[in-house]
């Protein structure tokens, strides 16, 4: 479902339901994102039966919700919990809407329609929807204001404003390495550092200049990618060499330096 | 412009055009919008003097047609391009409009900001989808961050907008938000 | 300022007063000093009419004696602030909120946040590099605590968050911390 997240929103807010496409006289498809829930599927239903909310005809909107579900699973379209949850649910108040109603005595409260708790949860996500659109604008018009460019005072800094989030995705970062060098040094085997180091020397002789993002890449493993890398440490410590780096994030240039 | 010919001393060291001045210099080489407080502190003058500058210059970019705008945003005070020129402005900076929120993140961020601190499954009882990857989103990109936990079975975490928040969407503070009730008549 | 009242309209498409608007927001976006044949092509007016602009907005922002001043340098146009104010805003950069941080002391916070006590081997067992400054830099900002020594080999310094933390990263206390459970819903 992470499609839904890169399909920008670039249509006409007014006219988004969810989007049930019509092909045929009964072939329907019916397109699932996070956004085409079972409320918005009810809510289209609703409007397409040019029905009441506050009175829903639960029957005939069930028996359309059902066929609905039946022809997603057709079609092959894995249906969302979610759905068939809602589905239990009409279900359940079309069958209480069947039962007689009891008279109203004097002074008695009159039992609550029970469609009332799915009227309430609609005209809620309603209002959360329009509350979504009025954001939308919003965003619109502030992104037609600019702020300054940076200016010299301003150190381009590397430093980043940090949340609990960054925290935690930090030390996700560190334990997922950590991990993997714990694997590594348990795969000991194949080629040893030395060799690696002999390689790396003979290459850099030859070609003068290694451009180590390249030389990283190349590597067909995770212990490759280490050895090289220290390798490469090994080769700032011990040969006349330089490390260069054009900008922050390029890639890294080891040469040699001529003496 | 008759306003700092007519307005007194300020009651610390600065005159009134002064103290626009510096108070105009701080807000240009700040990053992020300067809270009132901050300008307070650097400058030693009192709030109300600062205030009055703020609104002061305000007014003056807005009746001289500058370019540029002067307004409070995000609990501080920022200077920016008028929207008038978005399409000169995005042409040199061959800015495309960045990539704006799916639906679902849409909603989703509506949810967090109306009902905050709102937890996933209270999230999920209105959208009535799951809601994990747009939450996932939101986070990247900083327009909601969490709120502690909330104290019941499983502690979940709770979820707020954030400064980010206001500043994308050009809010002083939450409370300029339009009421959810506000949307109640125009259901159906 | 007799400047837009005076003059007659440019050969474009804008007003002299447009002009001058459009100029003064392009000259704020710009990192580097604009060059005039810049924004001559960007605008698509007369090289006259934006040169007159640019003197214009520049004797204007100096009339009114504002903290900025637009000025030709290095072959282009700047919006910088006026010298004057140069002690304010040195100070403002200076004291800019101290909760930015490097990404390796936020490496290094993160894991003194989730594993600590630790002791400076841990840390840099788990993050294998040196972070030697990176503590520093958080005791420091006083965002970690020594928190007495452990009981091996060397008798090595033990570190952990301090109550500060807590205040910058908004929690009530470090169970507040979020933990892989929360995220295991919205990592795919």
């Amino acid at each position: 479902m992470n499609d839904s997240e890169t399909k920008q929103l670039e249509f006409d807010f007014k006219n988004v339901q969810a989007e049930i496409v019509s092909e045929s006289s009964d072939e329907l498809r019916l397109e699932l994102g996070e956004f085409a829930g079972p409320l918005d599927l009810l809510l289209y239903l609703i409007r397409r039966e040019q029905a009441n909310i506050f009175d829903i005809p639960i029957a005939r909107i069930t028996d359309k919700y059902l066929s609905y579900i039946k022809m997603m699973e057709r079609l092959d379209i894995a249906v969302a919990g979610e759905f068939l949850v809602m589905a239990a649910t009409l279900i359940e108040i079309k069958s209480k809407m069947l039962l007689p109603q009891e008279p109203v005595e004097e002074g008695e409260e009159e039992t609550l329609d029970p469609r009332q708790e799915l009227v309430d949860r609609l005209l809620e996500h309603q209002k959360f929807k329009l509350a979504a659109e009025s954001l939308w604008t919003r965003a619109t018009v502030e992104q037609a204001v600019f702020t300054r460019g940076t200016i010299e005072t301003d150190e381009n800094n590397p430093e980043i404003s940090a949340t609990v989030f960054d925290l935690f995705e930090a030390f996700q970062k560190i334990m997922v390495r950590h991990k993997e060098q714990i694997e590594l040094e348990i795969h000991r085997e194949e080629m040893s550092l030395a060799e690696m180091l002999r390689n790396l020397k003979a290459r850099l002789k030859i070609e003068k200049r290694l451009n180590l993002t390249k030389v990283f890449g190349e590597m067909g493993s995770r212990r490759e990618l280490i050895l090289a890398f220290i390798s490469v440490l090994e080769i700032v410590r011990t040969e006349a060499v330089a490390l260069f780096q054009k900008n922050t994030f390029e890639d890294i240039t080891l040469e040699l330096v001529e003496s | 412009m008759p306003s700092d010919k007519v307005t007194t001393e300020s009651t610390g060291r600065r005159s009134v055009s002064e103290l626009k001045a510096a108070v105009e210099a701080l807000i240009f080489v700040s990053d992020e919008p300067l809270p009132v407080r901050s300008i307070v502190k650097l400058l030693g003058e009192e709030k109300e003097a600062i205030e009055s500058a703020l609104e002061q210059l305000s007014s003056e970019f807005s009746e001289r047609e500058s370019g540029l705008q002067v307004r409070e945003i995000a609990g501080g005070w920022q200077m920016s391009t008028r929207t008038e020129f978005h399409e000169e402005v995005r042409e040199f900076l061959k800015s495309k409009p960045s990539a704006k929120l799916s639906l679902a993140s849409l909603e989703t961020l509506a949810v967090i900001a109306y009902k905050q601190p709102v937890t996933v499954p209270e999230i999920l009882e209105i959208r009535g989808v799951q809601s994990a990857s747009s939450i996932k989103t939101l986070l990247d990109k900083r327009l909601i961050i969490s709120r502690g936990r909330k104290d019941t079975v499983g502690k979940p975490m709770q979820y707020g907008t954030s400064r980010d928040f206001l500043i994308q969407f050009g809010l002083k503070d939450l409370s300029e938000l339009p009421s959810i009730e506000d949307f109640e008549d125009l259901v159906q």
